[in-house]
């Protein structure tokens, strides 16, 4: 009962918009905090690394990044699902604003990638690695999306082809990534993207942990506030909008 | 695949809207076996989305469209067919010849009304066995309507069904729309010249 | 069932009437193939390790190219509207189409491929392995495709959409069948990428049609 | 003139209705010459030999692909018929469309060719002469497709046969492209081959536009 | 550009035929400035065929068309364009707004007629930015017709008008062919509706 309480609660646009509005500030600041915490650690308090000396410190938002790219694009497509099997325009809106910032970690992951690659491998991109060229069939991924549904002048149609595109996206993902991986393996052996197994030390791992956490963050208040952005200019025709901007010009 | 002749069609407090914008709401309508609904209206009011919303094609903004008491938006998604849509587009393979077309129709839903029967009845003898694509406007239309008959539906939606044509064509239109009503069919027809069927018509809704 | 190989024969049908727009990508297919020597250096081994390559490249272009109209000509012309409001279930009639489209576009290049692999130098021993896997793989080529033209199908824009909708996901076929090729060409058994490709086929096989046919419905709308 | 304006305008509109038309092209190429390496080996010697194929391979593929619609739409539209009974002259109007859909398709491409080149580890003295053939070539390229796609739009089922003529006769320009790109990356002038496209440029400017529109008139007929 | 509005247009001993097949023959037809002929007939005698060939589109199989002496088919070809065409088809960019369409047809035919005047004339002023694609049929047909004031021309020929169109669209046809006609031009229609245009023919060709 009181579940089905909340699941119409989260569907409705006015209720997300105030929560958003209360939970924004809060995840802000702590990801603020955290960024600072984890810039510090990794900038000063880590050591420089044995190999690659103070180059390696680009780590701290090279692996954050590729993460939150991945994980942006599974809260995507799970969003975007929810919207087309049960109809929630909400959840579209979700799967709306999620792309952007997803696709924007997932190309911060390639360029400091690709800065970090010339002095390490004397070359900014390297066809032969897999995990690069998966990063990138990713971020084809999130354009895809992005170009479909902005090619629709229909707000509600769009949402729901993209959807599906990004249903059919999510289950492929595994898919490439694997086969990616075993792909390059097989023509050169072993990436060079390995933390030297055991001989990372906690002072290297924990700020890298903490910029994780503070990425995590990050993103999640920046789809807070591009969901708000969202909500208003899909709802901007009904009353409780109105009332929103007229109650807050006078 | 046999539909029940004697359905009821219900529309319930209908709105439609395109792209943002409301055409109508609050449409009534209920249709019992051998009546036709005319639909008039200026250009640009919304006869075709309300043909198309009552075919089960698209979704409506509010309200209820049902056949027997199953949403036709369900039944477009593949439950079963009793009805059959002519909109302004007419549904035809530009390759194929008059006859195939037909017998296309005829196969996808499973009825075995013979081609060259409707051909005769339409009198396009002659160009049975031409690609559709050589064919007049007023032939080719003649041919889409054709495809009414290789469908074994209750409900009959027909977006200006006398387009391009001559006044033969027109008397045909009238005369399969009374055996349909006579077979215990229903039909709502979009039409700017109600004058041409006002016969046959039980309720005109005006738009 | 019946409505099924209905559609399947008219389109068949229709595809001979216009044979020549299906003859283009075999066309393009063996322009590629033949003109890529020129851009190597032709020099044997330069060339069989490139011949894959090739191969499937044109295979994935070609069984791309030609399926952004598959459903576009009955969306403009509304036969899809009326096969929608069939009876037959829309994705078996995707299925049809599918397959009349496979049988015209990909079995040709099939049928031709080793023709072109020998030009390469290819060993005839792994021409066997060579046609398994293209017969395993552009299924799924051919499913991913008709998904992609069936998403944007009320769009204008054409192939090019459907090329960066599509080509990103085909990635996992194409290294697979190459892997494949690989493999038969240096005298090993190819099983292990042919059996992930036929497990490919036969999920893409299994969900394809059913979200292409989503996909339409919402398109036509 | 006036009217060659306003339709160049008018087709360029049409094309930037939406940015995503304007970028798929670009990102088709893109991903083409990503999804090379999957097929080759990726090894640099490899990938640097076969690069310049790549290349021009996926210049050729995206000067063509969306060239096939360029008359379509009109003809289907009865566009067509208003243009030929317009005061202005059929090839300059030809010859704007066309000039659209270079300034559509291919520029873009020719923009972001050195970076792919690049990857492909291509030397950078190379990289001016790959951008001029490039300049010169694919103007060919564009008036050869118009061809075929009037061809094919006029005489339906039996012209299309003259369509698929046309496809082979895009292999010189191929040719001399590669041939300039591989002479300029070995260190050597590239000035013969280039002479060469500048001149199948000349050529073809001048008179494709007018075939294009004579087949053009037949298919109204 | 500009067109000789007092021009005569003459058909003699035309003949025309499609696919083999002789459509018609021996027609004769002369219109002086301010007439207007309509054409009638069942599907598929060949008004869509005859007009085409009117236009220049076509050459016929005997006979000639002249404006002013001069064969319609050679001034197809590029010396001047003195004819208007309005077809089964409309000619729009479904990609293009009302107004842009419009547009671009005025500046083709370098005519200096202002777009919004005749999108008011159309009562089209809520679609006018509305890309042609999100049209009703009978707004398309309204901006296509729409068109022809964009063209200085001399002779209308108009296949099926009122295709699609409500009463007030038709009442607009019939005020244009009329001003048209006073300012000295001509025009050819085949319609299916005669008795709703006879009022402005001065010939009725029954084919
Ligand atoms: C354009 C170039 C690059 C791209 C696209 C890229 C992409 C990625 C991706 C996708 C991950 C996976 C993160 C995860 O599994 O959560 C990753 C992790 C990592 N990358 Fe890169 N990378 C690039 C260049 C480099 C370079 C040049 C280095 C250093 C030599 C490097 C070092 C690492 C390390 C140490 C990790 C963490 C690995 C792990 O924890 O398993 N990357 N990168
Ligand atoms: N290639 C062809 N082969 C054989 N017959 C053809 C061919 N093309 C057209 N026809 C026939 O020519 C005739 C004339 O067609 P046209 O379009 O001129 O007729 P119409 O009078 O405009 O008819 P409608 O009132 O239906 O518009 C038709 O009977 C058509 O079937
Ligand atoms: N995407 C859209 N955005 C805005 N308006 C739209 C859109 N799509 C359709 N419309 C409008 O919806 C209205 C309904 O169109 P519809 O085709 O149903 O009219 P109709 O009554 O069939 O007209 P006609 O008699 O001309 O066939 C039209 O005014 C049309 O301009
Ligand atoms: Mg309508
Ligand atoms: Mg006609």
């Amino acid at each position: 009962m009181s579940r089905w309480r909340w699941f119409h609660l989260l569907a409705s646009p006015p209720y997300v918009y105030r929560l958003a509005e209360r939970l924004a500030p809060w995840i802000g600041a702590a990801s603020v905090l955290a960024l600072a915490a984890g810039t510090y650690g990794g900038l000063v308090l880590a050591p420089p690394d044995y190999l690659q000396g103070e180059g390696f410190r680009i780590i701290y938002v090279h692996v954050p990044s590729a993460y939150i790219g991945l994980m942006a694009y599974v809260v995507m497509a799970s969003a975007a699902a929810c919207g087309f099997i049960w109809r929630i325009k909400l959840a579209h809106a979700v799967a709306a604003c999620t792309a952007p910032v997803g696709a924007s970690f997932t190309f911060l992951a390639l360029f400091t990638g690709a800065v970090w690659g010339k002095p390490m491998w004397g070359t900014y991109w390297q066809w032969g690695d897999a995990r690069l060229v998966s990063e990138l069939v990713l971020l084809f991924l999130y354009l895809g999306f992005m170009l479909l549904r902005s090619s629709f002048d229909e707000r509600d149609k769009g949402d729901r082809v993209a959807a599906i595109l990004a249903a059919v996206g999510v289950v492929n993902v595994p898919i490439i990534h694997y086969s990616v991986e075993w792909w390059s393996t097989l023509h050169q052996g072993a990436t060079m993207m390995r933390l030297d197994g055991p001989s990372i030390t906690l002072e290297m791992l924990i700020p890298l942990l903490i910029m994780i956490g503070a990425f995590t963050l990050c993103f999640a208040w920046l789809i807070l506030r591009r969901l708000q952005a969202e909500i208003l200019d899909r709802e901007r025709r009904t009353r409780w909008v109105e009332q929103l901007v007229t109650g807050g010009a006078s | 695949m046999s539909a029940d002749p004697t359905a009821r069609f219900a529309v319930q407090d209908l709105a439609l809207s395109r792209g943002g914008r409301r055409l109508l709401a609050g449409l009534d309508l209920e249709l019992t076996p051998g009546e036709v609904a005319l639909v008039t209206g200026a250009n640009g009011t919304g006869k075709t989305t309300l043909l198309r919303t009552l075919a089960g094609l698209s979704e409506p903004a509010a309200g209820h469209v049902t056949l027997d008491g199953i949403p036709t938006y369900r039944i477009a998604a593949g439950l079963t067919a009793p009805i059959a849509f002519q909109g302004h587009t007419d549904g035809l393979k530009r390759d194929l010849t008059v006859e195939e077309n037909l017998q296309f129709y005829a196969a996808v839903w499973q009825c075995n009304t013979a081609a060259g029967d409707v051909i005769a009845e339409l009198e396009l003898g002659d160009c049975a066995h031409r690609p559709v694509r050589y064919l007049s406007a007023g032939q080719r239309r003649r041919t889409a309507l054709g495809c009414l008959q290789m469908r074994p539906a209750t409900v009959w939606l027909l977006d200006e069904p006398l387009t391009n044509l001559d006044a033969r064509g027109a008397e045909l239109v009238e005369r399969w729309l009374s055996a349909h009503m006579a077979r215990g069919g229903c039909s709502v027809v979009a039409t700017h010249r109600p004058e041409a069927l006002a016969e046959l018509a039980s309720v005109i809704v005006e738009l | 069932m019946n409505a099924y190989v209905t559609l399947f024969a008219r389109d068949l049908k229709l595809a001979l009437r216009r044979w020549s727009e299906f003859a283009t990508p075999l066309i393009f297919f063996v322009i590629i193939a033949s003109l890529f020597p020129f851009a190597l250096s032709p020099e044997a081994a330069v060339l069989n390790q490139a011949g894959t390559g090739v191969l499937w490249i044109s295979a994935l272009l070609s069984s791309l190219l030609a399926l952004d109209g598959l459903f576009r000509t009955d969306v403009d012309d509304g036969s899809m509207e009326q096969l929608i409001l069939s009876p037959t279930s829309l994705s078996l009639l995707v299925l049809a189409k599918l397959c009349a489209h496979w049988v015209v576009s990909s079995l040709p290049l099939i049928a031709i491929a080793p023709f072109i692999a020998l030009s390469f130098y290819m060993p005839v021993d792994a021409l066997a392995t060579l046609i398994v896997a293209l017969l395993l793989a552009t299924p799924t080529l051919s499913v991913l495709a008709a998904i992609g033209a069936a998403l944007t199908v009320s769009l204008k824009t054409g192939g090019a959409l459907v090329g960066l909708l599509v080509l990103p996901l085909t990635s996992p076929i194409l290294i697979f069948g190459t892997r494949a090729t690989d493999m038969a060409m240096n005298g090993e058994s190819a099983a292990g990428p042919l059996y992930l490709l036929a497990a490919l086929a036969a999920f893409s096989l299994s969900l394809g049609p059913m979200t292409a046919a989503a996909a339409l419905r919402v398109s036509v709308e």
